[in-house]
């Protein structure tokens, strides 16, 4: 599973991306209980961030499986 | 409905007319070009630096077209937005509709302009200070 | 107030940037063009010869931006329109207004189409047929 | 005075302008009668008419003066 960070949370993590290796689709809790083991520095952000699966906004019951793009997205800010 | 989506490195260029498939029909080509202003939450500004992550923000961008394009009769969305380091006076964004009528078209790109901010993932990364 | 008032006898020029001495100032710069259909009330045309009473236009089109400078925060309007004929496809008027910021500015330049069409001495004078 | 013709109305009496030799200061009612002494064909057009008189819309109580340009402004159509 490819996880990738925007903005200050790529800045404060210092990487724009992870890979993380999942045995079986993941929850939603499951995925962020990896997400932190793997990078502790996501839990201040956590609660501002949506994740995104293969470019759309995940919903509520989506699983995540190893093949899975994953975005952290933070509140967006274009234009 | 004709769309146009690109993401651009560097300046934006000029603004081209309105695209040749929807000439004759459509009597109305609104336009804004959204420019960075020289301060930012109050603090003096070089510039901003923007990131954009190109395959979802397309993918949201296109389902905004098509629901604004179910509400007016828009037949035509360019949009281009820069990505990286913007400075000030500079556009960082341009989006264009085109419609029959001017009241749709102007409609159509308010909307769209007010989409682009709420799931479009797109971000004023930093502010770089003068 | 920047502003700046043409009038064309041949096709408009493609659309400058923002006004140089707003930038930084304004974050909007709201465009309109207006085009030539293909109908013009029901019948199909070849174009529209318009007309312009050049020394009143300006003077109308003047009074309105400062009208609407008293009520929003307009910092910067070029407007222009075309005379004789223009053929279908092609633009009759272009005009854009500077702003802080994007509401605003579409407010503006929305209602300075709609203040043209009250009393600035420019007319559709003919429409040719296909 | 100077009198200027737009749009159908031009095309209609075949020019686009007229010189009026005026004594004294013309009320709109006067100016009217002169015109349509000059060119009858204005009559049908009368109302839709708006009169301007150097660069302004004439208010009501205006006089014209033989200096004046006169400016026979039909309903405006631009944009």
């Amino acid at each position: 599973m490819k996880i990738l960070y925007f903005a200050h949370v790529a800045k404060a993590l210092g990487r724009r991306e992870d890979d993380l290796e999942v045995a079986e689709p993941l929850t939603t809790d499951a995925l962020w209980e990896r997400l932190l083991a793997l990078r502790p520095a996501l839990a201040q952000y956590r609660a501002t961030l949506h994740l995104a699966r293969n470019n759309d906004y995940a919903r509520p019951g989506d699983t995540f499986a190893n093949s899975d793009i994953v975005a952290l997205l933070p509140p967006v800010s274009g234009g | 409905m004709w769309q146009e989506i690109k993401f651009f490195d560097d300046a934006l260029p000029p603004s081209p007319p309105l695209p040749e498939p929807v000439r004759g029909a459509c009597g109305a080509w609104a336009e804004f070009r959204g420019y960075v202003r020289a301060a930012e939450n109050g603090a003096a500004i070089h510039g901003l630096r923007y990131e954009i992550y190109p395959a979802m923000a397309e993918k949201r961008l296109t389902a905004h077209f098509q629901e604004l394009a179910a509400r007016y009769p828009v037949q035509a969305v360019r949009f281009w937005h820069r990505t990286g380091l913007v400075k000030v006076g500079e556009a960082a964004v341009y989006a264009a509709i085109a419609s029959p009528h001017r009241k749709e078209a102007f409609a159509a790109l308010a909307e769209l302009m007010d989409r682009l901010k709420t799931d479009v993932p797109i971000w004023k990364a930093e502010a770089i200070p003068a």
